[in-house]
């Protein structure tokens, strides 16, 4: 009865499921950032000092690629959100639901890959 | 052609749990999965059990989880599934035994949204009238058959039984959206309650389960649409 | 209620969209940790316009991200007494965070500024 | 487990579950069913319910009683058929005002369209008169009926499966069912009990019956030693997709479809000249078996063509949708570019147990019945068909009968006390159960159940003749006797499938050895029963209901008279 986390994995669902697994992970994964950016800006209270060095922190390079995911999460989270929102709203796009999904994912393509790269510029350094 | 199928089985009588079973059947391309599971049943097993009854995908008896994915076993083809297909009982409802479930909860849940005609005004001498555009607008979701394939291949039921389920939706839908029936109201606020359309989150495994093609992700989201219009 | 809280992901989502993807753009895209630093918070924080800004995004995202995950754990935590432990702990944690995040924009005096 | 009720009503398809609304108003009901309600073959039906509203052009229930009577070659009792014609109309209506969505005329009337052997004006002119809910109104009924009946709360026994009928004294006491969930042997004992287990198609190999489609209740009927009535008509229906036997409604010819051979020929043309294709079906079935024989079926095989093209796309996915979709799903074909290969298909049992026009079962030539046992629906032979179906009057006859039948019950409930139960009243069903569950052969069901269905298919089909019937009735021996000497694998108590079809093939073998024999006695051509050897109806002798009983000595035949009212037969041209 109970549906084991594999058994989420091996139902084999189209472009909605995908969207959905998606959409659930990058929503979880930006929330945690949220909270943890909350915390490190309220070191900003406790003077330059305080916060310089928290900042000295998100330079290393495992935070710097930590941040580009997190670019990627938010951009997939929102284009798909837009997704979710047309389809709430105007029930008749439901049928063209797939093509809906690739547009986001077009989309994401187009606008995240020139955006990571140019964010990962650093590393060439 | 010859084709393996996987099976899983289990019968709760001397089962302590589930276990494959492997058959190997010949067969023609064009033959439904159901005619597969009739040859081991008639000429190898008999103690396979599963349900079936028209033959032709119109009764709704043998949803079943097919390669994976939810169908009834008389409408898809042995040429679509190819030659090691995997057959298991639907997710989410206890299994009764082997490819059979316990269905009981699935029709309490359509119990639940009151799916009969409501009406308080007089009855007319002959019909109630109805345009065509008006019969039209709920004439996807009469074609249920309460097989059960979008219910048992919803996430989100998976996680929540308590969530109502698109079949009992799609019921709804089908007397919300009739011109004729007065019910609406009452029906719109069992949906509204905490387990119902706001638990479906639009992932669409009930549209490709359906085997009768309903887009029960869009009937699910003109009720939602139908409640946020009615309480603003 | 859910209706509500359904509505409000929706509505929290569009204006996040530009909110979020703004910020996305001007802190992590133009600017980069590298020439982020206390000086440069400190100057943003000076116009009332980015403190009302990012005082909207905290709420709006804070509270869209919490609703997000009291919508998982009613779906994942099955056990009744978890279920209620877990929303509880969330909405407290919540309210913190709420707390902490808005102190730090509303009352924030840069330092030597 | 020992249950008691006002009435049992065994079958929830259309005829049982408009029984139990018509009768769970008055009495405390309970509706015993092999499958859930909504999976009943009912569902199935596509075409639509035929009632002369007269929606579209002037209708008259008068015309429809003519066309019924002269589509079964005048062998149905009139009485009834006037009531059936008559009814037909207020119980359209009564499925409206329940909410069924049928499909609407541009001013929201319900839509109607030509069926099969209805005509205007006593056989002038196909009339639009089977009103239609696209092409799944059979589905609707039963979603429409099922509805009703939670509504109204109706009680229900899913999935158990009929076993036995209960009848002590002369009276009927209940019934026995075992719970397919546990195996268990549930009494249900009750004062009136109605059958309506619908047919028995699956006697065939090529059907578009269901699976579930056995004949039990007829069976068990026969068994107590009530007869079947007409057992001898069983009616093929000219449009079953080849090999698979999935029907293609005649609505599709209704629509405009046309038949034809491997010449492109429209071979209608020259059996029924004016109603051409819409033709009854035990006309059309033995013109495409004559195509056949003649060398005219397409690449030399058995089958002819049914040709949509000329409807559309458009007409094609808004009339007939779901026919649309079977020739896709299970031949591949695109019915608005291709032609579809065809075969007549085993269809429906004009036969069935004998009852009177208010449902009580009658037992024998006086028409004497047996206090508290009913029967409606496809089981049941009213007798409104006669020797041939028209299209869309099976549904008018499930649900006017099963309503009939109800109120019939719901009086007798009122005025009657429980028959006492019999001593061990599931003996019977517990010893068959042992027995079949004891079956230690070695034999696989299916062969013989394949064995039953090819040569029923072969021998006692379409077009029959003496020494073929005399070969199935050898063939039928050979069947029970390897019947005794199957395996059964499952000899567990819960979710026993196996046992239950291996009890179905028990009465199929009975159902078929009644056909036959009322096949082999009847020396005369009418309707659906086409003797080769006798090509034409003799109304002088064979102008009477046939009634087969169950002896140890095998099957006994009886027959009664045929009830006339309005119209004399005639000869039956069209
Ligand atoms: C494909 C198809 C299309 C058709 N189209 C039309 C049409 O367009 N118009 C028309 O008028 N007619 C049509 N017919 C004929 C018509 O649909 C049937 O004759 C009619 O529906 C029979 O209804 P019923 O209630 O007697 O039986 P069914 O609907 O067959 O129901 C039988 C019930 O009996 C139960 N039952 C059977 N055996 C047992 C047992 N041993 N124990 C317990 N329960 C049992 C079953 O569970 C089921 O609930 C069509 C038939 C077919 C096959
Ligand atoms: C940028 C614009 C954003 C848009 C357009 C957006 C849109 C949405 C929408 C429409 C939903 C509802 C999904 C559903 O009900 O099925 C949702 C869920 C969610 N969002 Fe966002 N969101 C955005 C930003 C964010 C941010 C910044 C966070 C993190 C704090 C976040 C976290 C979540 C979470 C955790 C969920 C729940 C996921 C689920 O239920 O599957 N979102 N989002
Ligand atoms: S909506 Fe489709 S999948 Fe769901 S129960 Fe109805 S027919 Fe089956
Ligand atoms: S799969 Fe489930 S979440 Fe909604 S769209 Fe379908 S009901
Ligand atoms: S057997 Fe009826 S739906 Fe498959």
């Amino acid at each position: 009865m109970t549906i084991k986390p594999l058994e989420y994995l091996t139902y084999r669902g189209k472009a909605g499921m995908w969207a959905w697994i998606l959409h659930r992970l990058t929503g979880v994964g930006v929330l945690m950032f949220l909270l943890a950016h909350i915390l490190d800006t309220a070191a900003i209270g406790w003077g330059p000092a305080a916060y310089n060095r928290m900042i000295e922190l998100y330079r290393m390079p495992v935070f710097r690629v930590g941040e580009v995911a997190l670019a990627g999460a938010v951009l997939f989270h929102a284009l798909n959100g837009v997704r979710i929102i047309i389809l709430d709203f105007w029930p008749e796009t439901m049928t063209a639901e797939k093509k809906l999904f690739a547009g986001v994912v077009t989309l994401f393509a187009v606008v995240y890959l020139p955006m990571a790269i140019y964010m990962l510029r650093f590393l060439a350094h | 052609m010859k084709v393996t199928l996987k099976i899983k089985r289990f019968n709760p009588e001397k089962d302590e749990k589930p276990w494959w079973a492997e058959y190997t059947v010949e067969a023609e391309p064009t033959d439904r999965l159901l005619d597969a599971l009739n040859a081991i049943k008639w000429y190898q097993d008999g103690t396979l059990s599963f349900r079936r009854s028209c033959m032709h995908g119109v009764c709704g008896s043998d949803a079943m989880l097919i390669n994976g994915s939810n169908a009834l076993a008389c409408k898809v083809l042995l040429k679509n599934l190819g030659e090691n297909i995997k057959v298991e009982p639907m997710r989410g409802f206890r299994v009764a035994r082997d490819l059979m479930v316990d269905l009981e909860p699935f029709f309490d849940k359509y119990k639940q949204v009151k799916p009969y005609f409501i009406t308080h005004s007089v009855t007319p001498e002959k019909e109630r009238q109805q345009s065509p555009a008006e019969r039209e607008r709920f004439d996807d979701t009469t074609k249920c058959i309460l097989c059960g394939a979008c219910t048992t291949s919803c996430p989100s039921f998976w996680a929540n039984p308590e969530y109502i389920g698109p079949a009992a939706i799609v019921n709804a839908h089908r007397f919300v959206f009739d011109s004729r029936d007065e019910g609406r109201e009452e029906r719109l606020e069992i949906l509204n309650h905490r387990d119902g359309v706001w638990r479906c989150r639009t992932i669409f495994n009930c549209v490709e389960a359906c085997p009768r093609g309903i887009n029960v992700t869009r009937a699910i989201g003109e009720v939602k649409k139908a409640l946020m219009f009615r309480k603003l | 209620m859910e209706l509500y809280a359904w509505l409000f992901m929706r509505v929290s989502g569009i204006v996040l969209l530009f909110l979020a993807l703004g910020h996305l753009l001007i802190m992590h895209v133009i600017h980069n940790v590298e020439t982020i630093d206390y000086h440069f918070v400190a100057h943003r924080f000076m116009t009332p316009f980015w403190r009302t800004y990012d005082l909207v995004m905290l709420w709006l995202a804070l509270l869209h991200g919490l609703n997000g995950a009291r919508t998982l754990i009613e779906d994942y935590v099955g056990v009744r007494g978890w279920r209620v432990f877990s929303l509880a702990s969330l909405y407290i944690l919540g309210f913190i965070f709420l707390a902490l995040g808005s102190l730090v924009i509303l009352t924030f005096q840069p330092v030597g500024g | 487990m020992y249950q008691r009720y006002d009435a049992v009503i065994v079958g929830a398809g259309g005829a049982g579950l408009m029984a139990a609304l018509n009768l769970s108003a008055q009495a405390r009901v309970a509706v015993v069913s092999k499958l859930y309600p909504v999976r009943s073959h009912t569902g199935a039906a596509q075409g639509g319910i035929g009632a002369a509203l007269g929606n579209l052009e002037e209708d008259h229930w008068e015309w429809h009683m003519f066309d019924t009577v002269k589509g079964g070659d005048y062998l149905a009792d009139q009485d009834a058929v006037e009531i059936l014609c008559r009814e037909a109309i207020e119980t359209v209506y009564e499925l409206e005002h329940w909410g069924l969505p049928f499909s609407r005329t541009p001013e929201g009337k319900i839509a109607q369209r030509p069926f099969g052997g209805h005509t205007r004006d006593y056989g002038k002119a196909p009339v639009r008169r089977s009103c239609y809910a696209a092409d799944r109104t059979g589905h609707m009924i039963l979603q429409t009926l099922y509805q009703q009946c939670i509504k109204n709360e109706v009680h229900f026994y899913d999935e158990f499966h009929l076993l036995d009928l209960l009848i002590e004294n002369g009276r009927t006491a209940g019934v026995v069912a075992m719970s397919l969930a546990t195996g268990e042997l549930y009494t249900f004992h009750a004062k009136a009990v109605l059958f309506a287990t619908g047919g028995c198609g699956r006697i065939y190999r090529v059907s578009s019956n269901a699976l579930a489609l056995t004949g039990d209740g007829m069976a068990v009927a026969l068994r107590r030693g009530i007869p079947l009535e007409d057992m001898e008509f069983f009616q093929f229906h000219p449009t079953g997709i080849y090999k698979l036997g999935i029907l293609l409604s005649e609505a599709a010819r209704g629509e405009g479809g046309i038949l034809r051979n491997k010449d492109g020929e429209r071979f209608m043309e020259r059996y029924a000249p004016s109603l051409l294709d819409l033709a009854p079906r035990d006309m059309v079935s033995r013109a495409i078996y004559r195509e056949l024989e003649e060398g005219r079926g397409i690449g030399g095989k058995d089958y002819v063509h049914l040709d949509l093209r000329q409807l559309g796309r458009e007409v094609l996915d808004t009339k007939l949708p779901d026919i649309t979709d079977f020739v896709r799903t299970y031949m591949g074909i695109e019915p608005a570019t291709e032609l579809i290969p065809i075969q007549p298909t085993a269809h429906y049992a004009m036969g069935g147990i004998p009852t009177d026009v208010e449902g009580r079962v009658v037992v024998d030539e006086k028409n004497t019945p047996l206090p508290g046992f009913y029967a409606a629906g496809e089981c049941a032979c009213v007798s409104v068909h006669g020797a041939n179906r028209l299209g869309t009057n099976s549904l008018v006859d499930i649900l006017v009968f099963g309503r009939r039948g109800a109120r019939h019950a719901a009086k007798f409930v009122r005025e009657n006390d429980w028959a006492p139960l019999p001593a061990k009243a599931d003996e019977r069903a517990q010893q068959l159960v042992a027995e079949r569950m004891g079956a230690q052969g070695d034999e696989h069901q299916g062969t013989i159940r394949d064995l039953l269905r090819d040569e029923m298919m072969a021998k006692a089909s379409v077009f029959r003749d003496a020494s073929r019937l005399a070969l199935m009735r050898e063939k039928l021996r050979e069947t029970r006797a390897r019947y005794s000497e199957i395996k059964l694998e499952d000899r567990g108590a819960r979710y026993n499938t196996e046992l239950l079809e291996l009890i179905e093939l028990g009465g199929m073998i009975d159902i078929a050895e009644t056909l036959v024999e009322g096949a082999l006695a009847r020396q005369e051509s009418r309707g659906a029963h086409s003797r080769e050897d006798f090509p034409k109806r003799n109304d002088a002798q064979w102008l009477k209901h046939s009634l087969a009983y169950k002896t140890p000595e095998g099957i006994q035949l009886r027959y009664k008279p045929v009830t006339i009212t309005k119209f004399e037969p005639k000869e039956r041209k069209y």
